[in-house]
């Protein structure tokens, strides 16, 4: 009969209008300013630089603290080539307290940003995460959007407070970095104290060795 | 208690400059859409009139046709046959001397048609003239007329549509 | 007078109150004007209200919240949109005709506001009682066709121009339906009077009204009534005319600030004079739907029946798509025309049955089966219908 | 319908214009509100009625595949998101199956169900929307549309707690997925993808009967199924056309031959068809959502053989394709051994779909036009690319 699509039609509608007012199924909006969706811990919105230290840091602690060893791998391989890096000529030492090159400038322009998490994949150090802040509106269309390190360096406790898990996770590859590495330390200044100890004796090939591997470790 | 100035009502004079203004913008205007737009003041102003005259059928039945169809009717034509810019044309067309004859013939014919139908006395009231009374002098006394001229429509309406049907049979007879 | 007549006829005995201050001779004068002042101030306030109703029905309609920002529950809506409209740059196309371009708006409103004269909102409450008043509304409402063509003729665009064309031509197609299904009406009534036609209806079977929506013949007249309403006014399903997946917005692209208000305006209040009109004819106009609440002031409850009505409207806009323009053509004059038709022949053999039952059945079993008939051939002839799909594994 | 029986198709030739008739043309796009981004179609009308009809494309022209050729195999990734908007992980996914046959990578089991489970919502998800769409086309004041984006929300969020983000997913890596499922995730999908059949019947029970949408939708812009394989279209479009392709039984790409699926085809190949023909798909989808999460494994989720940081597949060539909701999106790469793509060619499905557009215009009104245009399903992302 025609006519009678309509009617199941108006009747769904009808459904739907009165769903509205009782079930929270059928609206579902979220009044933004005053409300806030769930933060869901796999967000990711712009990257940011973590550094070791309070969350309250001077700027100078927080660049001191930066993982950041200016490797340049994300500045290569992040597609719209919005990560700028320019390497300090000096070294400074990281957070396993081994001297390392510091990036001098490290700007993220966060309007050509496009969110897509390739630096945090690519970088060996931990150094580069994302972020879940989201209002960054500004007035000044370049300048207010062009971040720089200081602008960029977020704690650690910060990077647990917005993903715990993988923060979890991190952590626990540090400390387990750090503690080979500190073993390695160790064996280094074993290797050290015996080369002191094999100098007065006269075996000169091993301790050669150890030294060409040590800065690579 | 309506004022009157030469023996004429105020409201009958503003509506009557109304009209004769309307149709002299429709003679002289150079763009076909203005002046129908303006013949249809013409034909809202003649509206007013016979509402003036309390003559509420007529004056509603002028307003349905006339504003409602037949200026609508005007404006289509124009379009469908100029097109929607359109070109001012001169408003003086080149035999303006015989459309002045024409014109002032016309006049005559109809003054002296008015003058003479025009009753010996004036009317002391207006004759109490009911929608209801229309309606039964129609379907009685002008029965006859009125049907011829009904079938006269449908079988104008017919034509329009044959006329204007798709042409899809006479290529099918190709 | 007891309290409650004189809540009902509160406005009516305001306006002689009021008239009263002046000398005798310029009385009718002064309460005319009150009058239409009142409906001008009226109608346009219960548009404020629609725009912000429309917009939150609508919008719970889609499971979203509608306008809720401006004042409570978003109910000032309309007073910053009336400031946005008011303080909008008024943009007129370089090429498009001044004076009929600033005219066409103008005309619409006039015209649709001249439409309210001989709407009875309540007992003794129409500001015209015309004897011909229905033919007076149909003859202001076919005047708004040449504001349409004014506004989409002087914009000089190709996108107005074809709004306009196709408003103009929907608004003659369903001219007809409309005078048709209003004529069944005049038929039972023997009067053009709308003051007559909502006494008619005022009588009481036990509690129930004699609307004339109640009968096989006044049902058939209400829906077609207000299918060819929607047309007339271009809501949804037939609002082609500013179909903005296609025209952009109608015959109106080219209007901006408050004229863009007025045309607006316009087109709502002629919503609400046509279901104004459909409440006097088919629902009683202001009369009570049952015996016992008679005590509700008799404007309260035409207010209550236009609420529902544009509610009506309202839904049906969330409901349906938009037809194309030659179904929409097809069905004015193939489907709309006979139905109202049919429907005149029905009046007049109910007239003529005598009281019973058997009026009743055979009334409602013709009109059921014309309508069931002509709906199956109207689908069959275009090979529309439900259909099935195959499934490859 | 074999290739025998294919006639060679020719333009039809409209030559019923006569002297002295005048075309209007218009010029809808790219500013059109219904043209779904910039897109310009020049149309010439007598009365409403389209004469021709020329599809002008570019004007969202962002470089995609020589970006992707000058940046390293991981970086073109997130610009297969922008492709097609409303389907990254479909894009992603066909990104990934091309490098990892250039490479000769396996993806472990468990990642290949995720990657199931993802593609199949954002078919959904995709097909809701695009059905909404063009209602909204149709003038139904955005009311299925609202109702397809009511759910759509939902799979979004889904996306959001697997991925990160809501449409750019970026999730899947050559050789698996770049995380694993948290915790709970698979018995949320599991609530939704319950609730979704809810949700179809609620857009069958608006629209499938209505009227209007009949009289609107059925024997409108009708493709013929030799045009259809002769200009390649794919998807929805070419299904509704009763053609039985789908690369997901044809190809077998995946694990998709471990689930039961039926492929619902069209008789008319009109606009209804292809409405209808998303509304079953979605059913369909729903019926492998199920067991796919019934069965997920347990196992890593990316090949050990894969690398994030200098990743330089061998020299060679290869095509992957899958069956994106729009159609067969397929990626050609060729490589020379260095770290970025030598040639990088993208099939969009949306584009080739596109180009019959004026075959299936001719002759409507232009009201027509751009139901048939909505009835495409087309991202202008992926069309000019």
């Amino acid at each position: 009969m025609l006519g009678e699509g309509m009617l199941k039609g108006l009747a769904e509608t009808a459904k739907n209008f009165a769903g509205s007012f009782v079930s929270k199924d059928r609206l579902t909006t979220v009044q933004y300013p005053e409300e806030r969706a769930p933060v869901i811990e796999n967000t990711r919105d712009f990257p940011f630089l973590v550094y070791d230290g309070a969350d309250d840091a001077s700027d100078e602690a927080k660049l001191a603290g930066l993982r950041c060893v200016a490797c340049q791998i994300c500045e290569k391989e992040c597609p719209p080539k919005c990560i700028y890096i320019v390497k300090s000529t000096d070294k400074k030492p990281d957070y396993v307290g081994k001297p390392q090159i510091y990036p001098a400038r490290f700007d993220i322009d966060i309007s050509v940003c496009m969110s897509c998490q390739i630096c945090v994949e690519v970088c060996p150090f931990e150094a580069i995460k994302m972020d879940t802040e989201f209002e960054l509106s500004t007035t000044d269309r370049f300048g207010g959007l062009l971040y720089d390190r200081e602008q960029l360096a977020r704690s650690n406790q910060h990077y647990h407070k917005i993903h715990p898990t993988e923060a979890a996770e991190v952590d626990a590859r540090l400390a387990e970095e750090k503690a080979k590495s500190e073993a390695k330390a160790k064996a280094a200044a074993e290797a050290a104290a015996l080369k002191a100890a094999a100098a007065a004796a006269p075996k000169p090939v091993v301790p050669a060795a150890i030294e060409q591997k040590e800065p690579t470790a | 208690m309506i004022p009157t100035v030469f023996g004429l009502t105020l409201p009958f004079l503003i509506i009557a400059a109304l009209t004769i203004a309307g149709a002299v913008a429709a003679a002289l205007l150079r763009n076909l859409v203005h002046c129908a737009l303006s013949l249809t003041i013409t034909f809202a102003g003649l509206a007013l009139l016979y509402l003036n005259l309390e003559a509420q059928f007529a004056g509603f039945v002028q307003m349905l046709v006339y504003i409602g169809a037949v200026a609508i009717l005007v404006v289509f034509a124009i379009l469908l046959t100029r097109g929607a810019g359109m070109p001012e044309y001169r408003s003086y067309s080149s035999n303006w001397l015989l459309g002045l004859i024409l014109a002032a013939a016309t006049f005559a014919v109809l003054t002296w048609a008015v003058t003479r139908s025009l009753p010996a006395t004036a009317a002391s009231a207006a004759p109490a003239v009911t929608v209801q009374g229309i309606g039964v002098s129609l379907m009685t006394t002008y029965v006859m007329p009125l049907e011829i001229v009904a079938i006269l429509l449908t079988v104008a309406l017919i034509g329009a549509v044959i006329v204007a049907m798709p042409e899809s049979k006479k290529e099918g007879q190709q | 007078m007891s309290l409650l007549s004189q809540l009902d006829q509160i406005f009516v005995l305001l306006q002689h109150w009021v008239a009263g201050f002046f000398p005798t001779w310029l009385q009718p004068f002064v309460g005319t004007v009150l009058a239409v002042v009142g409906i001008v101030a009226a109608f346009p306030g219960i548009f404020a209200v629609t725009t912000v109703l429309e917009r939150k029905g609508l919008g719970r309609i889609q499971n979203r919240l509608g306008p809720n920002r401006v004042g409570p529950f978003g109910f000032f809506q309309p007073v910053a949109d009336g400031i946005k409209s008011l303080t909008k740059e008024d943009i007129v196309p370089f090429t498009a005709d001044g004076l009929v371009h600033f005219l066409a708006p103008v005309v619409l409103v006039v015209a649709v506001f001249l439409g309210f004269a001989v709407l009875p909102i309540g007992r003794n409450m129409v500001l015209a009682n015309m004897d011909a008043g229905l033919l007076f509304f149909f003859a202001i409402g076919a005047s708004t066709e040449l504001s349409v063509f004014m506004a989409g003729w002087s914009s000089r665009n190709k996108y107005s121009l074809l709004g306009a064309m196709r408003a103009v031509a929907q608004m003659i197609s369903y001219e007809v339906p409309l005078l048709l299904s209003a004529t069944v009406i005049v038929m039972m009534t023997g009067s053009l009077s709308t003051v007559k036609i909502v006494e008619a209806q005022g009588g009481f079977t036990g509690f129930l009204p004699h609307w004339y929506v109640f009968t096989p013949w006044g049902f058939a007249g209400f829906v077609l009534f207000v299918i060819a309403a929607l047309a007339e006014t271009n809501r949804s399903p037939f609002d082609l005319p500013e179909g903005e997946s296609e025209l952009v917005a109608g015959y109106f692209t080219e209007y901006s600030g408050f004229k863009f208000a007025l045309f607006f305006l316009g087109e709502y209040l002629g919503m609400f004079s046509i279901a104004g009109f459909a409440i006097t004819l088919f629902l009683g106009g202001w009369g009570a739907p049952f015996s016992f609440l008679g005590f509700v002031p008799s404007w309260g409850w035409f207010f209550l029946k236009l609420l529902g009505a544009i509610a009506l409207f309202i839904w049906l806009r969330g409901t349906l798509p938009r037809l194309r323009q030659d179904q929409l053509m097809n069905f004015a004059w193939k489907f709309m025309l006979p139905m109202t038709l049919l429907n005149l022949v029905v009046a007049g053999a109910w007239r003529f049955m005598g009281e019973g039952i058997l009026r009743w059945l055979i009334c409602s079993a013709v009109l059921l089966a014309a309508y069931v008939l002509l709906g199956r051939v109207l689908m069959r002839h275009q090979k529309l219908g439900p259909r099935s799909y195959r499934y490859a594994e | 319908m074999s290739t025998a029986d294919m006639k060679v198709y020719r333009p039809p030739v409209i030559d019923i214009i006569e002297e002295g008739d005048e075309l209007l043309e218009v010029a809808m796009g790219p500013h059109h509100p219904s043209t779904h981004g910039v897109f310009r179609m020049d149309v010439a009308l007598d009365g409403e009625r389209v004469i021709r009809l020329k599809p002008v494309f570019g004007y969202l022209h962002r470089n995609h595949e020589k970006i992707a050729e000058k940046a390293s195999y991981l970086a073109a990734m997130p610009y297969t998101d922008r492709l097609d908007y409303f389907c990254s992980l479909t894009n992603n996914w066909a990104y990934a199956l091309a490098v990892e046959k250039l490479a000769g990578l396996e993806v472990p089991e468990r990642a290949e169900y995720i990657r199931v489970i993802t593609a199949e919502l954002t078919r959904i998800q995709n097909h809701a929307s695009s059905i909404g769409f063009l209602m909204q086309e149709m003038g139904a004041s955005g009311t299925p549309l609202m109702y397809a984006f009511r759910e759509r929300e939902r799979i979004l969020d889904l996306f959001e707690e697997l991925t990160g983000s809501r449409m750019m997913c970026n999730y899947m890596r050559f050789g698996g997925c770049r995380v694993e499922l948290p915790t709970g995730w698979l018995a949320k999908a599991q609530t939704i993808v319950d609730g979704l059949p809810k949700f179809i019947d609620e857009i069958e029970a608006l629209l499938t009967g209505n009227e209007i949408l009949m009289a609107r939708c059925q024997g409108m812009g009708i493709l013929k199924p030799d045009l259809a394989i002769n200009a390649g279209v794919t998807g929805p479009m070419l299904r509704a056309t009763g053609v039985n392709y789908d690369l997901r039984k044809v190809d077998h790409y995946g694990i998709y031959d471990r689930f039961k699926f039926r492929v619902p085809l069209g008789d008319h190949g009109d606009i209804f068809d292809r409405y209808m023909i998303r509304v079953l798909e979605m059913r369909e989808s729903v019926t492998i959502l199920h067991q796919a999460i019934k069965d997920i494994p347990a196992g890593p989720i990316m090949d050990p053989k894969s690398k994030i940081r200098g990743f330089r597949p061998k020299p060679g060539e290869a095509y992957g394709r899958i069956e994106a909701p729009k159609g067969e999106l397929g990626f050609y790469l060729i490589s020379d051994g260095s770290g970025n793509p030598y040639r990088y060619r993208v099939r969009p499905p949306s584009l080739i779909n596109l180009t019959i557009l004026e075959d299936m215009c001719l002759g409507h009104n232009v009201a027509d036009v751009v139901l048939i245009f909505g009835s495409v399903d087309i991202v202008l992302g992926e069309v000019d690319r």
